[in-house]
C-alpha cells in the first residue's frame, strides 16, 4: 500500500522511463539539459522567486488555447492588456484524461481550421521544446493549470519544458475531477510529480507546486479546503519540494473568507515543514456564476475586496463570462483590469474586520483535528492515513463526482452567509464545531420558517447565480 | 406510491455533477424514481440503466462543452434497448458563445425531445417533467429534514 | 438680507405668482388640483414612504432623455433591467441655465431628428401635465435632479407634476455647478422652492427634499459635505419640509466612507427638528472615472461594497461608462445591476470594521465646530450665518467654480487612503482636528520622500481614473 | 524669468473646473505665467483675457459636452485682438461615443492647434507647450510647499 516516503534516486528513474514512454515526442528530455534551461531564465521568470518576493497580491488569470503562437498571443495580451503578474497555461480536456492520441487529432485540426479545436494547450503533444519555446516568449512565470488525475507525463514535458509551477495534487485532482481513479492510485502518481519537482529543487531549481483548494468550488467548508490542501502539502515535502502554495477558494463571507486565509497561512507554517516556503492562493468565487456580465463584475469585485482585506500571495481571477464558457482573451484581461483596479484602490487602507479571530479559531480546530484524524488513520502515515481517512469518510468533500470521497457532508449558509455543514457524516471535526455549525443553521431556519433540508442546500448552491449569497425562499 | 423513473447523469468526460445532484434530490422530493449515474457516464451507460429501470425520462446533463460529440450514438443505443423514454439534455451546451435557438435545433436534430438552457432553474425541471407525465402536486412528499 | 424665517402665506403667493410668470406651458396649475393628483398616487410611488419605509439599501440610478415617452421607456428599462427602487429625472442644461427658449429648441428638434439635442428632460417645457403623464406611466417613485441654482419655476411645475422628492439646496446647487449666483440669492430661491415643499407637506403630501452631499465629486473632505447637508436641512425645515435626505459622496476609504454615514445619520438626528424624518443617501464615487469599463466596473464595486457596510437609505448607481459621456440605457442598467449583485450578497453579512467610532468622531467634532460657526456668524440667524461664512472661508468647498466660496482649502489623502486638509483656510474646524490632519499628511509625505504640495493634491484627484486610490509618486 | 504667458479656462456654461484648476498649477510650477479664468467663461472672455495679458497660448477646457457650440465664434473673435496665441482644446470634447479621431478633426476645422483626448495627463501637456516654446527644463520652479 501507498507510503509517505521519498521515492529513491532509482525509484525515480524507474518510473521516469516508463512515463516517458509514452511521450509522443519521442526522446525523453535530458534531465541536465532541462536544468540547464532553467538556469537560463531570468530572475522575473523565477515562478517561486517572483511569488515569495512579492509586496503586493499578486494577480493570475487562467487561460489556454491549443497552437503554441496563438497561446503566446494570449498570454501577452493578457500581460499587456490585464496587467497579470503571474500566468497560466491550462491544459486541454483530453491531455488531462492522458489521451494524448485525441489531442494530437485536436491539434492538427486547430492548426488546419485556425479554430480551437481543444479547450486548453496540449503540452504534452507539443513537446519539451515548444513548451520552452513558450517559456521563452513570454514576460512572466509561467505555471500549468489543469485538473490532470494522472499527471505523471504532463509534469515531466512541462518541467522540463521551462515551467516552474505546477498547479493540482493527488487528492485536489482527483475527487472534483473525475470519477475513474482511486485515491492510492492518484497519490502514488503525485508522488511521482512531487519527487521529480523535489530533483529539480536539488538542483537549485524552486519548482512551485500548488495543490488546487477549492476543490469542487462550490460551498466547501473552510477547514476541509485547508486540511486537504495541508496534506498535499505535507506529502510534496517529503518527495523534496521546497515552494508550497496553499489554495483556497472564496466562499462569499467576508469575514470567513479572511479568517480561512489567515487560518491556511498559520497552519502552513506551523504544519509544512521549516525548510518549505509556504505561500497562498485566494480563487475568486468557482462556484456557479450569474450569466448577467455586469452581475459577474459584482461577484468578482466581491473576490477583489476579499483578497485585498486578506492579502493572499495571490489571487486567481475570473471573467465577467465565467457562466457562458471560456472567455474570450478580452473579457479574461478585463476580470484582471477589475480585480487590479480594486486590490490597488485598497492597498493602502488598513482594513481590520471584527470576528474574525472567532472564525479562525473556529476552522484552525477543525483543521488540526482532521488532520489530526488522518494521521492516526494511517497510523502517522499520511499518505495511507488519506486513503483510510476518505474511505471511512472522516475527511470528505461535498458533491463529489468520484467515489473515492463519501460524500456525505452536506453544507449549507448561515444566516449571515457563512458556510456551514448541515451534514456532517463522519467528519473528524470536534463535536463542539459541529454542534455549533448545527445552531447556526438552526438559526437560519428559524429566521426562514422553514426546515434545513436538502432545498436549503439547492437554494444556497444557486444563490449567487441568481444574484444574492443566502439562498432564501422566495419572499410573498 | 411510485412515480414515473428518471434517469439522470453527466454524460462523456464531463465530471461537473453539482446540477444533476440538486436535480437528482429535487425529482425525488417531487415524487420521482430516480437513478443518479453521477459523472463521467458513458451514453451506453445511460442507455442500460434505461433499460434496467424501464425509464420513462431520461435527463443528460453536459456542462464542459464537450455534449454534441459525447451524446453520438446515444439515441441509437436508446433505441435497441425496450424501454423507451424522452430524452431531456440541459447545462451548457454552447461551444463558446452560440445563440442558444441553434443549440436547441442541433441537439432536437440529434433525437432530444427537450433542450434546456444553462439559466434553467430546478423547479422548472420538475414543473415539466410533472407536466410530461401528468403527475401533479399530489404526489409531491414533505421536504424530507437533513441533519447529521 | 436673507434670513431664516418661514415664508408668509402672502409671500409664497407673490413669488409663485411672479415664478408662474416665465412659464412656457401658459396658466400656473392649481395647487388644489396638484394635490388631488399627487393623492391619486398609489403607496408604491409616494417617494418619502418608499424611502423612508425600505429595509435594505434602495437603489437609484441617474437618467434623462429630452421626450416623454423616451424618459418614459427610459426608465422602464431602469426599472426592468436594472432593478431600480427608485427613478431619476434628470433635467437638462438650458432648463438648469433658465433657458426655456432654448429648451423648447432642443425639445422640437428632438421631436423632427428623432435624436437627443438635449442632456435631459425639459420638465417646464413639456409643462405640469405631461410631467403628470410621466408619473402615471411609470412604476416606481421619481425623484428630479438637476442641478439648477434657480429651480423655482422646475419646483413649481414638477411638483405640480407629481414629483415628490426634488433634488438640490441653495449651496450644493450652487457652488460646484456655476459661477455666477451669490449665496444670498440662490438661498432666497431655494426659500420658495422649500416653502412650496412645505406646503404640500401641510396638505398630507410629503415632498421629499435632498441636498446634493457631493458638491465636487473629488476630494470633498466628509465634514464639509456633511456640514452642508445639515444647512441646507435646517433651511428646508424652517419652511415646513418633513422629509431630508442628506448626502454624501464616496471618497473612497472603506473606513471613512463608513464613518461618514454613520455621522451623517447621527448629526441629522441631533441637528434636524424632531418633526422632520431624516434618511440619507450614498453617491458610488462622484470624481474622475477610469475610462476603461473593466476598471469602472472595479470602482462601482467598491462604492457598492462600502453601501452594503454603511447601511445608507439609498445609493445613488454610476455607469461603467461615466468617464466618456452620458451613458446608454443598457450601461446604466448595467451599473445597477453590478451593485444590487453585491448589496444582496452582502446584505445578510455582518460586517463590522474597526476604527470607524475614531474617524467619525474627528468627523462630527468638525461638523459641530463648521455649523457652530455658522450659527455665530449669523447671530442665531443660519441663513445669514450661511452666508457671511462662506464669505469669511469659515465654510468652504474645495475646487469650486463660484466665487461665493472662498476655495482656499485644498484637500489630499494621507498615507491610508484618507481625505484629509492640506490647506484649511480659514475654514472652522478645531485646532486639534486641523493638527491630525497635518500629521497624517506628513506621514504620507514622509512615506513617499516628498514634500505636500500641490502636485500631491494634482496626483490625488487623477488616482483612481489611473487605477489607484492615493496619487504616489511614480516608483523607480 | 517669466515665461510665456498662457490663458486657460472652462467654457460656455460649462462648470468642470478640476481640470484647469490642475492645468493651472501645473503651469504654473513649471514656469509659465498663467492667467486662469476659471468656470463658465464666454468666448469672447478668452479673447479679451488674451489681448489683455499678451497670451502666448490660450487653452479652452470643455468636458459637459458642448463645446462645439460654445466654441463658435472664438477664433473669428481672437482675429480681432491683437494678440496671436496658439489654441488648444481638452476635456470631453465628444458627443456620446464618438471616435476621437473625427473629433480631432472637427475641432482642427474650428481652428484649434491643438485637440487633447480627455486621457490627456498633465505632464503631457506641460510637455507639449515647452515643445511648442522651446523652453526646457530649466524655468521649471522647485515644487512649492504648501500648508494651511
Ligand atoms: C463548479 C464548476 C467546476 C467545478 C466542478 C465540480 C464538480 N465536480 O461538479 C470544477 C472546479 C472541478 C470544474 C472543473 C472544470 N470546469 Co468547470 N465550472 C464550474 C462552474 C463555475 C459552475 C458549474 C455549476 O456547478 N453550476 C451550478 C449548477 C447548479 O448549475 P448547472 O450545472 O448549470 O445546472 C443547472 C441547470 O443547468 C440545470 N441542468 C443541468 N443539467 C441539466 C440537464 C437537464 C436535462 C436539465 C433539464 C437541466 C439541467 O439544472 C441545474 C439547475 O440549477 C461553471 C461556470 C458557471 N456556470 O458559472 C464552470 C464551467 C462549466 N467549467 C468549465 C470548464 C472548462 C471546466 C474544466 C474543463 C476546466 C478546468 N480548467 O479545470 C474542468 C472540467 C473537469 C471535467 N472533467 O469535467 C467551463 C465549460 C466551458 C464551456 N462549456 O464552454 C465553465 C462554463 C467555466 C468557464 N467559463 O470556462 N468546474
Ligand atoms: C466631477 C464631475 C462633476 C462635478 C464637477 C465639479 C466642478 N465644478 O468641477 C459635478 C458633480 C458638479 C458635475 C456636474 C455636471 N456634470 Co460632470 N462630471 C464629473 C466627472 C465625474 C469628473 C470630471 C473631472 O473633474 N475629472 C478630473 C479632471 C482632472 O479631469 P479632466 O477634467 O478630464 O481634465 C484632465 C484632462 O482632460 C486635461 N484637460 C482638461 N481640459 C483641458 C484643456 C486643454 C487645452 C488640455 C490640453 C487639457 C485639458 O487636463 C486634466 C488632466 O488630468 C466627469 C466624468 C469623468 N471624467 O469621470 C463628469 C462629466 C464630465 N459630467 C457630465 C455632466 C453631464 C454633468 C452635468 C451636466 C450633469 C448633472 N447631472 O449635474 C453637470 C454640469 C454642470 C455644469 N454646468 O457644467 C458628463 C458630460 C457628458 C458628456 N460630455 O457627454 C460627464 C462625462 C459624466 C457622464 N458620464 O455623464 N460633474
Amino acid at each position: 500500500m501507498v507510503r509517505d516516503v521519498t521515492l529513491s534516486e532509482a525509484e525515480l528513474r524507474r518510473i521516469d522511463q516508463k512515463v516517458w514512454d509514452r511521450y509522443p515526442g519521442g526522446d525523453p528530455a535530458e534531465f541536465r539539459d532541462a536544468v540547464d534551461f532553467h538556469e537560463s531564465l531570468p530572475a522575473e521568470k523565477q515562478f517561486a522567486r517572483v511569488l515569495e518576493g512579492a509586496e503586493d497580491v499578486l494577480t493570475q488569470p487562467r487561460a489556454g488555447v491549443p497552437l503554441l503562437d496563438d497561446q503566446i498571443e494570449l498570454l501577452d495580451t493578457l500581460v499587456r492588456d490585464g496587467n497579470a503578474d503571474l500566468l497560466p497555461t491550462t491544459i486541454d480536456s483530453y491531455t488531462r484524461d492522458n489521451a494524448y492520441e485525441e489531442a494530437r487529432e485536436g491539434l492538427n485540426r486547430s492548426r488546419e481550421t485556425g479554430t480551437d479545436e481543444l479547450n486548453g494547450f496540449p503540452a504534452v503533444n507539443h513537446g519539451v521544446e515548444r513548451c520552452q519555446r513558450l517559456i521563452e516568449a513570454t514576460d512572466a512565470p509561467v505555471q500549468v493549470r489543469h485538473g490532470t488525475p494522472d499527471a505523471r507525463l504532463l509534469a515531466a514535458v512541462t518541467l522540463a519544458g521551462g515551467f516552474q509551477s505546477f498547479e493540482g495534487g493527488p487528492i485536489t485532482y482527483n475527487l472534483p475531477y473525475t470519477s475513474k481513479y482511486d485515491l492510492a492510485e492518484t497519490i502514488e502518481y503525485w508522488q511521482y510529480v512531487d519527487r521529480l519537482a523535489g530533483a529539480y529543487t536539488e538542483q537549485g531549481i524552486r519548482i512551485n507546486r500548488e495543490p488546487f483548494g477549492p476543490l469542487t468550488g462550490t460551498l466547501v467548508p473552510p477547514s476541509i479546503s485547508i486540511a486537504i490542501c495541508l496534506i498535499e502539502g505535507l506529502l510534496a515535502a517529503t518527495q523534496g519540494v521546497r515552494s508550497i502554495t496553499l489554495g483556497y477558494g472564496q466562499v462569499g463571507n467576508l469575514v470567513q473568507d479572511v479568517a480561512a486565509i489567515r487560518a491556511m497561512e498559520a497552519l502552513g507554517r506551523e504544519f509544512l515543514p521549516r525548510e518549505v516556503t509556504v505561500t497562498t492562493v485566494f480563487h475568486q468565487w468557482m462556484g456557479g456564476f450569474p450569466r448577467d456580465e455586469a452581475r459577474a463584475h459584482g461577484v468578482i469585485g466581491l473576490g477583489s475586496v476579499t483578497a485585498a482585506m486578506a492579502e493572499p500571495d495571490k489571487i486567481i481571477t475570473k471573467s465577467p463570462q465565467e457562466a457562458r464558457g471560456v472567455p474570450t482573451a478580452e473579457a479574461n484581461a478585463a476580470g484582471l483590469r477589475e480585480t487590479d483596479q480594486l486590490l490597488r484602490m485598497l492597498e493602502d487602507q488598513d482594513i481590520v474586520l471584527d470576528g474574525v479571530d472567532r472564525e479562525q479559531e473556529l476552522i484552525e480546530r477543525s483543521v488540526r483535528s482532521l488532520i489530526g484524524a488522518v494521521q492516526d488513520a494511517g497510523n502517522g502515515d499520511i499518505a495511507r492515513g488519506t486513503v483510510r481517512a476518505f474511505d471511512r469518510g472522516l475527511l470528505d468533500v461535498p458533491f463529489p463526482p468520484s467515489e473515492a470521497a463519501a460524500g456525505d457532508v452536506l453544507p449549507a449558509r448561515d444566516d449571515d452567509g457563512r458556510v456551514r455543514l448541515l451534514k456532517s457524516g463522519e467528519l473528524a471535526i470536534p463535536d463542539d464545531v459541529v454542534e455549533t455549525h448545527q445552531a447556526r443553521l438552526e438559526e437560519r431556519a428559524v429566521a426562514e420558517g422553514r426546515d434545513p433540508s436538502f432545498r436549503m442546500v439547492a437554494d444556497d448552491v444557486s444563490a449567487i447565480s441568481n444574484g444574492r449569497l443566502v439562498g432564501r425562499p422566495e419572499e410573498n | 406510491m411510485s412515480g414515473p423513473t428518471i434517469v439522470v447523469g453527466t454524460i462523456g468526460s464531463d465530471a461537473h455533477v453539482i446540477g444533476v445532484t440538486l436535480l437528482e434530490h429535487a425529482l425525488r422530493e417531487a415524487g420521482f424514481e430516480v437513478r443518479n449515474l453521477g459523472a463521467q457516464t458513458p451514453a451506453e451507460e445511460f442507455a442500460a440503466a434505461a433499460d434496467e429501470v424501464d425509464a420513462n425520462a431520461v435527463l443528460v446533463s453536459s456542462l464542459y462543452g464537450h455534449a454534441e460529440q459525447d451524446c453520438e450514438g446515444l439515441h441509437e443505443t436508446l433505441a435497441e434497448v425496450s424501454a423507451d423514454p424522452v430524452t431531456y439534455i440541459g447545462g451548457n451546451l454552447a461551444v463558446g458563445q452560440t445563440e442558444f435557438e441553434t443549440v436547441r435545433r442541433r441537439f432536437r436534430e440529434m433525437g432530444f425531445d427537450r433542450v434546456f438552457e444553462s439559466e434553467t432553474d430546478i423547479d422548472a425541471v420538475v414543473e415539466v417533467l410533472r407536466t410530461e407525465f401528468g403527475t401533479d402536486e399530489q404526489v409531491s412528499q414533505p421536504v424530507t429534514r437533513v441533519s447529521s
